[in-house]
């Protein structure tokens, strides 16, 4: 049996395979279909300081191979988290990674702060949720990148991964955040995306745009965790369009210590537990106990001794 | 929490009941509550997601749905034949409350979908349809309902007009329809005057189908609520302005 | 009838929808299963000063509703097209566009001014190839497209029009290009993916990326030009992801005046004639004369009088 | 310039001769000179692209591809049942050339597809086979050739060994070979030695098929050709280093 785990910082996950932020809930609702102690982790949707109740629908959209969405950070507050959602995913017997998103740098200081308690493995710093009104995308900048990992770097001790956005110097952005201490780099989130409802001639979102996701932005979302694990030390946990082990392993190859299914989870809700299973066949079929030949294997000429 | 599956089952018919309506039966022994509801594909990966339907009928070792064709998704389940499979994540929802008494089904258009399963279920319904067109499974709901009227545009298999027309809450203790927005505001209207409780099936685009993706959120009074796990059902008075 | 026709600079199209560079040959190709004078235009290959090879095989990888694309620039040099191409394409019976690209400014300037024949009606400066190997993108930089446009501009009386990345300062680029006197803003090309051939571990492209185009890119490209059409005040030339009257449509009420197809034509050969019947079904359906009302439409709260 | 059509057909039969190997019958008038090939689909959109295949034989009102399932499109082709339809654009290619006295035909594995047409066409050919598993219709082919002989892997309905090993081109005025690169490169070396011409059937991705989007692309002595258009049948000494 093939070694499947990875280290991520000061946490060591039992696979490397997550589910996304803002797919997956706090974890109960899928647990209804299986026991996401299967995963190495759950990572929760968006939390905020205060309760937000999100953009009004629709906040879906479909389109060729992909997901606009355009939920808008709904997530009952971080009090409410901690005292109701957190117990529970204590429970789910996962590593659990709380993803926030802040009004402004201190914002997500406070959150980290807050947040630093029994039960909670890592925080995920969302610094590229495309879709609240009004705002822009903190993580687009490297200036502000590094100002809200700095802030909480300070602020807790526990492991910090950036999430960054698909679009502007991601590879700044990212180093950015490494250099403020960020443990590893979640990349990325959605693209930002538009769809016109014909019959009327309108965008079909009040906040015009979404973040689109799902097996049509695989390629990109490649792309850039190729480019990343070059750009910087730290672990690149790789996310989008991902549906499928062949997928997963893509992003491994690429580069990625792990990798997160989001959209993946809506197209079959069994997909990340069997990707969990086609990994792991993957290694024993080629006879290897570790993911440290293929890792990366992308940069240096491919699997070792294949044609 | 309710147990909910992920299953294939194999189509046993898919007849046109209407232009563009259709009742797909599917084999297996499945569970649901009335007014719940099932994810359905039969496609890889495009469209993307599942679709919602409400289960319309339960037999032993059968299920049905009855959907109209409204685009790829419905048009792709239009073209099963019996042996093909569908891919089946359910029971979803809330469904319908138990009636406290005197009970009034009113279903507007492909609404009726949700009701079937509610008059069977729940003995001693009065049931109204409206449809816009002519109207289809009448003498399915015949069976089951205490009593019956239609409503359609023509006036055909009933009177003629709308659902609205046809319907008046007094003497009922409680009202359940599904219907377009406009119709359910409408029936509010009038049960909201005749004191009578009203609860509505209510739509919304779905991704996950299972209460995480916060995609299917509409605002009530009490606060954003997931139409896939707090609904499909919600008393009036929650997402309705009074 | 309803009147299809667009201006773009000194140009009128006899109908919005062209066929994109790279996808359509010199138009002899697709002649063989239509009428090219169906259309509003054809779009050549790009043209460079030189004959080039382009990339060793493979060149294309068919991902989740979209197509990567590593061709790299082959064509027969503008002698050769001047000389065999043209002659035929002038027989076509639609606008021609030839799309150019230089690896300096001044290659550019050359270029349009050799094209600066009877016969080519615009020039497409095709800023934006991401599959040169060791070449960046000019287009991705607003002052690298400023010079290229303000050289061309002194090289050629013809329409310019500037065809830019879907990645970068966009926005920047073509204000800068509109500010050097280019007549129209193409957008986008293709955005940068990866594929790895997992049996393999290596990516299936000699030059690593590739361009991704196809349905999968329409949310994006559609964002893009929804952008766009607010930015500059000279038409914008939709292009990503049309396969359908329908996406035609959006990118129209997303303000473009004009569209291209360029991978849709694989996924149906018929598809750019499709577009023209359906939009022209559109119209007069709806009763209308022009694009007047739809183009833009999006940014105006819809069309007049739709629910 | 030949007619290229985009039609619908309809299948009338999808058999497997062997495991994985499908033979996919279609009804229509159909004209294809050997060696060319059609794109075929039978989805909307995922995948993309059409694929493309050889006419395997053509006969008045049916046209016939054998095919092998390699990944998402011929598994899908695989699906196909008698009624359904598929699109197909084509003939194109340029196909194999007028024999110019005797010919040899030698494929590998799926390469035979391209080689049955040509078989039955220029009457008077020796044809040699080779398959990795077990053999397929080499009773469709012993009925057209003039002379066949049969290589496998086990030695199963012929000669054990590979099909480079049964074939020499002593005596003939030309081959033409179609089947994986290896055994090409093999047979050219043959040839070249024994000065017989060698025409090849290349593969590459295609995207339009046509000639338009230079995406099939191979590097020749005489510059880079496509192979949709300019092939896929080359001259040996063309495509491959003397
Ligand atoms: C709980 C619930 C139960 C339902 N039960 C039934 C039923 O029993 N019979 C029936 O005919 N219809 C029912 N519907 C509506 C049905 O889900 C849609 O008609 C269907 O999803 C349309 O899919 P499409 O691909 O054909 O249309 P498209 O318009 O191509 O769909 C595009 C997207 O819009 C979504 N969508 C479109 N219309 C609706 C809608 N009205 N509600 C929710 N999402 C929509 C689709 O799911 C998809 O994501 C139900 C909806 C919900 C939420
Ligand atoms: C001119 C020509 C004629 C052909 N004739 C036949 C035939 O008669 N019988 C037969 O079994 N096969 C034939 N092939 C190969 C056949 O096209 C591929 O096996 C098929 O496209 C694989 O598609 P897929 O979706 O199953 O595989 P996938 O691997 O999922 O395909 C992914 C992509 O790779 C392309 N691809 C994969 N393998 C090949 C290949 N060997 N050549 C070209 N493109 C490939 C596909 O077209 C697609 O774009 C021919 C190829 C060419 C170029
Ligand atoms: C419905 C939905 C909600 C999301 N909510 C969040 C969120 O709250 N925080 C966040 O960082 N990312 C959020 N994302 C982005 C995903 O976590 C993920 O980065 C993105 O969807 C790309 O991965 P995928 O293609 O596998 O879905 C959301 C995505 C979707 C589809
Ligand atoms: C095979 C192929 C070749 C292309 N070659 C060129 C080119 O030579 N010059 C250019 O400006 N764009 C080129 N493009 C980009 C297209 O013109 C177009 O901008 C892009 O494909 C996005 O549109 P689509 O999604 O409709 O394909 C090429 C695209 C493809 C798929
Ligand atoms: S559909 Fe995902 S929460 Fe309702
Ligand atoms: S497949 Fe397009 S040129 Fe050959």
């Amino acid at each position: 049996m093939p070694d499947l785990s990875v280290r991520i910082g000061s946490l060591t996950l039992k696979n490397p395979v997550l589910v996304a932020s803002g797919t997956f809930g706090f974890g109960a609702d899928y647990a209804r279909l299986y026991d996401p102690s299967r995963l190495g982790g759950v990572v929760t949707k968006a939390i905020t300081l205060e309760p937000r109740r999100g953009n009004p629908p629709p906040r879906l959209w479909e389109t060729p191979c992909g997901l606009l969405n355009s939920i808008g950070l709904e997530n009952p507050g971080v009090e409410a988290f901690l005292r109701e959602e957190l117990p529970r995913m204590r429970a789910l017997g996962t590593a659990v990674v709380v993803n926030v998103w802040g009004e402004t740098p201190e914002e997500y200081a406070e959150l980290a702060q807050r947040l630093s308690v029994p039960g909670v493995d890592a925080i995920e710093l969302n610094l590229s949720c495309p879709n609240v009104p009004g705002k822009g995308l903190i993580g687009s900048s490297p200036a502000g990148t590094a100002r809200v990992v700095r802030l909480c770097r300070r602020a807790t001790g526990l492991d910090l991964w950036a999430k960054l956005p698909p679009e502007g110097d991601v590879l700044a952005a990212a180093r950015a955040a490494e250099g403020e201490g960020a443990t590893a780099i979640s990349a990325a989130n959605t693209f930002r995306g538009l769809a016109i409802d014909i019959r009327t001639g309108r965008p079909v979102f009040a906040n015009v745009t979404g973040g689109l996701s799902g097996p049509a932005i695989k390629p990109l979302a490649l792309r850039l965790v190729y480019e990343l694990s070059r750009a910087v030390r730290i672990p690149v946990i790789g996310i989008g369009g991902i549906a499928g082990w062949e997928d997963a392993l893509e992003f491994i190859m690429a580069g990625a210590h792990a990798v997160q299914v989001g959209t993946g989870n809506f197209i079959d809700p069994l997909c990340a537990p069997k990707l969990v299973r086609g990994l792991e066949k993957f290694l024993a079929e080629r006879g290897m106990e570790s993911w440290e030949e293929v890792r990366g294997c992308a940069h240096r000429g491919g699997i070792p001794g294949a044609a | 929490m309710d147990a909910v599956a992920l299953r294939w089952a194999v189509v046993r018919g898919n007849a046109e009941v209407a232009p563009g309506v259709f009742l797909l039966r599917a084999e297996g022994a499945f569970r649901a509550r009335p007014g719940q509801f099932y994810m359905v594909r039969a496609w890889e990966r495009d469209p993307l997601l599942f679709r919602p339907l409400s289960a319309f009928d339960l037999s032993p070792g059968e299920i049905s749905f009855l959907y109209g064709v409204r685009g790829r998704g419905t048009r792709l389940l239009s073209r099963l034949s019996p042996g093909e499979e569908l891919e089946l994540l359910g029971p979803l929802g809330n469904g319908w409350p138990e009636p406290p008494g005197r009970l009034a089904l009113v279903g507007g258009g492909l609404g009726i979908a949700a009701l079937y399963l509610a008059a069977k279920a729940f003995g001693g319904a009065d049931v109204y349809l409206g449809f816009p067109g002519r109207p289809f499974l009448v003498e399915a709901f015949r069976e089951v309902a205490a009593g019956l009227r239609v409503a359609s545009e023509s006036g055909e298999g009933g009177e003629r007009g709308l659902v609205t027309d046809i319907f008046s809450p007094e003497g009922y203790d409680a009202c359940y329809a599904c219907g377009p927005r406009p119709m359910l505001a409408a029936i509010w209207e009038a049960c909201r005057r005749a004191g009578v409780a009203l609860f509505v099936s209510l739509e919304e685009r779905m991704a996950c189908g299972l209460g995480a993706c916060l995609g299917c959120t509409v605002f009530t009074k009490d606060g954003p609520k997931r139409v896939c796990r707090d609904g499909p059902v919600f008393r009036a008075e929650e997402v309705f302005d009074a």
